[in-house]
């Protein structure tokens, strides 16, 4: 069992899965022949040919659409979409279609797919390749929205989101595509849908995060550790559904809560945590909840992106104002 | 430092006279082609295709367009009297779907447009399903007929459904299955949406096993073809998508079947796909909501009931002698009682459970949708 | 002084900027001819020219590219997308041309444009006409978001959009439309973009609503004060930016908060709202802040619509359920 | 009741024997033609036009393009040395960018795309400006060139370009001005996405004062033409818009410039929009980051070396005594200062502020971002 990296643990998920079921298909802008532009089919066309890993025309619109149009005959497709930010020209499919076919045709037809894409910044990339805007596909019923933040996640989440017979948006978070390895078995076992993971115990303040985010949410629990604060680090994983109930034990037991993501602020998943633990957990928080975000503003370009992500300093900032807080 | 040139006027003059014209050669020709049999005055203009030999079948191809006529006049009435607010008739246009969905087989597959009453009913969907769905329940969706199962449900959102087919199409490539190919149709005002091209593009790249079938029945909504279009036809769209595209007389149901049925079948044989412009005229309002005596030339709009589908075939039939008043009489009051039975099917479905708003969200509902759920339940159950 | 419907304030405002400024030009599907869908372009088309009252081609990406770019050159073009649930085909010019050009040139090209749009259920439209998906604009820096419940409103709030510099998305809550009538002066009297109004003032607890849902907010209010609580109510108006100050003062006087929006709870702009008091007013909170919105599924067809649609009983609920916390 | 007909197997196999051949009529025909003047070899193949008369201009453009083959080549040592990260670059396809942008007069638009570098050189965009943008710095699209005030900015996003470069050319049409026109350029790879039809259809039904130009360099970054499109020629998508489509060879800068021209004069003279497809090939990576030996075959690739267009100009103008190798050297000495300067400028320009991240993204800041302004601002100023 070698170590790997969380873009190969992607391609592992896609590979067990294609070699497993005949109906599952891969397609986007090049992933084909060139196995894509971060290789995460790499190898999948020279061993499952042209007619399983496809190479489409440049349309995010006609990429979406032809995955609805083939899961609806029974297949499986894992459609890539480039980069996060060339995700809008097919939002009408995903909202309109994907997200409402079973719904539509009360069950009739089901949509086993699944819309894979890098996201988020951190890689110096040019505009539009580091956007996060998970919280617009989060708003969606119907679909399913997963992120990993591990290698191992990354396997098993994307095993589940194939498998699952409703529409999954997967998002990989490219910062960490190769920044940690571990040791992942092939062993064909999915994660659920439905559950965060509880990465790290603590029992003053609760820190919730997902993505490229986590490496960040977990160094500043280490820097609190040594000043005596005992964090408590979840990885959200799934956006949509969120295992609220996780989060609300765990800050009805720590009474504070901090959450982090890349995203813009106004609007962004952290808002929906907050307010759902404003409702729910209201009386078990001696502080207010703190949100370390993006900016409201357009993600910069690469020379001043560091002023708009949050890091660890950030959260460290955060985590000490909850902690002074009376 | 040699500055790049910015102004030519006198030289451009110059140019313009003798201009590129001398220095190009011809590349590529296309041309697109029409097809009709039976012309407006139901004058035979070729030889018919085998199927319109036998005269029975073209008095079941004038039955089921009689039915659809019928049943939009019906739907105008049962709006008029408040019973249903929106619905796209198709008066006028029964010629396309009816003709476009009798070539279908049973191992085909139908992706149908907002107004495709008309093909579906062809497919075995019934007439209650489709305006249950317009009344506002989602089970009209839910295609009951076993030919219409794996049949994709009417799309709202104009032109999506092309990618959708190209999609079905491609399952269809992908598993080599050779007795199979994907019939869709739009609007013309949706030919102007990117899904269309999208679709259309990706049906010439890999020669998919697609006919995509053109409404031209020059409106969309109040805007006649010219806001839509230069194009003097819209069946060149398919030259941008490097396949062949031809125009036929979306009246003449003849004409329509014999062509979607040589698309069909050279899809099926793995000839690639085929766009097949339908001309017709919609004679109705854009729904029963609109007015379309606001924005339709009435000179236009009477020329063009001159033209109505039924009226040639009718003509041809009465010719033959397998029709004449007396049996068409009979005829519309086996199709009225069709009609009012399923009017009365569609306007006394039981409301669905207040539930059933979340019921088919997912395959299994998460824990939040759950509480939702029983929140709904007890709201409406105690009321 | 005539009393006019929130359509007629609607036209009467596009009306007085066409005469006023000759970069104002209006386009959109049917908008020219025959006036719009619902008439909200009557009578401009026969005044002003099919120059400037445009019928386009039957596509929403390239009625907001066209914006983009006639705006790009100093006109002012206000688009119509004939209903919000067909919003999605132009997302992408809006997320990454319209709300981003200033940004992207630093100020060399802005775009004066207002993109509007009926929006909302409750007239038993079909599939797709009743959409309230303002939560995924209000998550886009760049752009503003605004939405009328009168027709006086209507009117000072859309002069302003089109005056505005930058690109502003103005939602028209179609169920009333023609539901309320007001006195209305033709006075070229602009509202700011970026202030709630109070409607009602009160001190136990404060109502934020939105659009249509305002009419039921109200109502639910009217009913509250007849069993002695006294409701604070608010019309969020701009939905980006949000006018946080005034919800946070009233809720520090109140002590008590709930949101109604029509849009899907789950990342619906009550989350943010949520959100904002939970950092800056929590010590103020007597009560979890309350949702009454769209519940987490698709908006269903018209025959189940009621089940889905936040009212006035919903709305009395949730008040009692906060007056009653403790 | 009569129920539709499904199967029709048999009678579908006469049919398929007669088929509807005979009965159609051709209603339309289109052509494309291909433009060339200086074929590979330099030979001219057909009388050249006036401009090209003047070797002094074509001097001028070829110093162009020389300057920016050898930009393309600093830029992808500056990436080995790990100085800048993704460039697009343009070798191989100078003559595209160079010959329309220099048809171009300073009262036109130009929309660039995002491989616009070229285009953008010759309308006075600086090197180091575009350079900034892939650096990763908005001020690079703060273009200070007078002409190219009005251009728009580089989109990234493919295909988005399209509709922006319609609604600068409707602006110019609704306010009747007879002395402008648009040009735009787009990837054949771009040709696939549904943005660029809908410009497309809408230029042809408004007979907009635009020309579109597209840089068919084979490949849309590891995908081949024969993944976009079944096309024969990419000029003939122009077909679908109901206007005018021509091929051009891309690297015969005589006749790109000779074609835009006409085109721009032909659009601002009230004739409505073109279609221009040069050929091309794309001689570098996708970008500075991508590795073409993954993907691109060996001998195509040497191939296309031999037609890249400034073999056959330079040829041209040693035959008209204008250029030897003596006065080459000296135009390739002051390109490489010019361009070593623009190098230097661009990654010697200071970070914006930290404030600036907020300081564009409305005209006036809301308070929500003037809080977070000054937490940036504290916490940046601080370190
Ligand atoms: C994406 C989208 N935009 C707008 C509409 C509103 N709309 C419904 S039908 C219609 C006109 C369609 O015209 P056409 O395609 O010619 O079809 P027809 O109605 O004539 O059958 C419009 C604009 C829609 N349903 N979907
Ligand atoms: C909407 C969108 N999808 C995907 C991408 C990623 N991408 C950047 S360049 C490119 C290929 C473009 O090919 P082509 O249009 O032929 O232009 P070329 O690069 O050859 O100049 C792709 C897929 C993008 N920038 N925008
Ligand atoms: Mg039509
Ligand atoms: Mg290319």
């Amino acid at each position: 069992m070698a170590a790997i990296t969380l873009l190969e643990g992607v391609n592992m998920a896609i590979d067990h899965e294609m070699a497993r079921d005949i109906n599952v298909v891969a397609l986007g802008q090049d992933v084909g022949k060139s196995g894509g532009v971060f290789r995460a089919t790499d190898g999948l066309y020279k061993k499952y040919g042209e007619n399983r890993v496809l190479d489409t025309p440049l349309a995010e619109s006609l990429i979406v659409g032809l995955s609805v149009g083939m899961a609806s005959q029974q297949m499986r497709p894992i459609a890539e979409i480039q980069f996060m930010g060339f995700i809008f020209p097919s939002f009408n499919q995903i909202a309109t279609a994907a997200a409402r076919m079973r719904n539509r045709t009360r069950g009739r037809i089901t949509l086993p797919m699944v819309i894979r894409m890098p996201y988020g910044g951190g890689i110096h990339a040019p505009e539009h390749h580091s956007e996060s805007t998970e919280a617009l596909l989060a708003h969606l019923p119907g679909i399913k929205v997963v992120v990993p933040s591990t290698p191992e996640r990354a396997y098993g989440l994307l095993l589940a989101a194939i498998r699952d017979p409703d529409p999954v948006i997967f998002l990989e978070p490219k910062r960490i595509y190769r920044a940690v390895k571990q040791e992942v078995e092939d062993n064909g076992e999915a994660y659920p849908l439905e559950s965060c993971f509880i990465d790290r115990e603590g029992t003053d303040i609760t820190l919730v995060s997902w993505g490229a985010m986590m490496q960040e949410t977990l160094k500043a629990a280490d820097l609190m550790e040594k000043e005596g604060v005992s964090c408590e680090v979840i990885d959200l994983v799934t956006l949509n559904p969120i295992d609220i109930p996780t989060i609300v034990e765990s800050v009805e037991k720590t009474g504070r809560c901090i959450i982090i993501h890349e995203a813009t602020r106004a609007g962004g998943l952290g808002s929906e945590i907050a307010a759902e633990l404003s409702e729910k957990a209201l009386l078990s928080l001696y502080a207010p909840i703190g949100r370390v975000t993006g900016y409201d503003t357009i993600v910069p370009y690469p020379k001043s992106e560091h002023y708009f992500m949050p890091d660890k300093d950030r959260i460290v900032d955060e985590i000490r104002k909850a902690m002074e807080y009376h | 430092m040699i500055k790049p040139v910015a102004k030519q006027a006198n030289k451009n003059a110059n140019l313009r006279q003798t201009g590129i014209d001398a220095a190009t050669k011809v590349v590529a020709n296309f041309s697109i082609r029409s097809v009709q049999y039976l012309d407006e005055n139901a004058n035979i203009v070729h030889d018919l295709p085998m199927f319109a030999e036998d005269s029975a079948e073209l008095l079941k191809l004038f039955r089921t367009m009689l039915l659809l006529h019928h049943f939009d006049r019906k739907v105008l009435m049962l709006h008029r009297t408040g019973k249903i607010g929106t619905y796209p008739g198709t008066l006028g246009q029964e010629a396309v779907g009816v003709g476009m969905a009798s070539a279908l087989t049973d191992d085909d597959i139908l992706v149908p447009y907002y107004r495709s009453v008309t093909d579906l009913y062809v497919r075995g969907v019934r007439l209650h399903e489709v305006l249950a769905f317009w009344i506002g329940d989602e089970r009209g969706l839910d295609f009951k007929d076993p030919r219409a199962r794996n049949d994709l449900p009417l799309p709202i959102c104009i032109s999506s459904q092309i990618p959708h087919a190209a999609g079905v199409a491609n399952a269809i490539r992908i598993r080599g299955q050779k007795n199979r190919a994907v019939l869709t149709a739009i609007g013309d005002g949706g030919t102007s949406e990117g899904d269309f091209y999208e679709g259309l593009n990706c049906a010439g790249t890999w020669k998919l096993p697609l006919v995509i079938v053109i409404n031209n029945n020059r409106w969309a909504l109040t805007e006649p073809n010219k806001c839509q279009t230069a194009c003097q036809t819209l069946a060149q769209k398919a030259i941008a998508g490097g396949f062949e595209g031809i125009q036929v007389d979306g009246n003449d149901v003849i004409a329509v079947r014999a062509t979607v049925d040589e698309a069909l079948q050279k899809a099926r044989a793995g000839g690639g796909p085929t766009l097949i412009e339908a001309l017709t005229y919609r004679l109705c309002a854009h729904t029963t909501i609109d007015n379309l005596e606001r924005y339709v030339d009435k000179e236009e709009y009477d020329q063009a009931w001159q033209k109505e589908p039924l009226i040639r075939l009718r003509k041809l039939l009465q010719v033959r002698e397998v029709l004449d008043e007396a049996s068409e009489t009979r005829m519309l009051n086996e199709i009225k009682e069709e009609i009012e039975h399923e009017v009365e099917l569609a306007l006394s479905l039981p409301l669905q459970p207040p539930e059933a708003i979340f019921d088919y969200l997912y395959a299994e509902l998460p824990e939040r949708q759950q509480a939702q759920r029983a929140e709904v339940s007890a709201r409406w159950r105690k009321n």
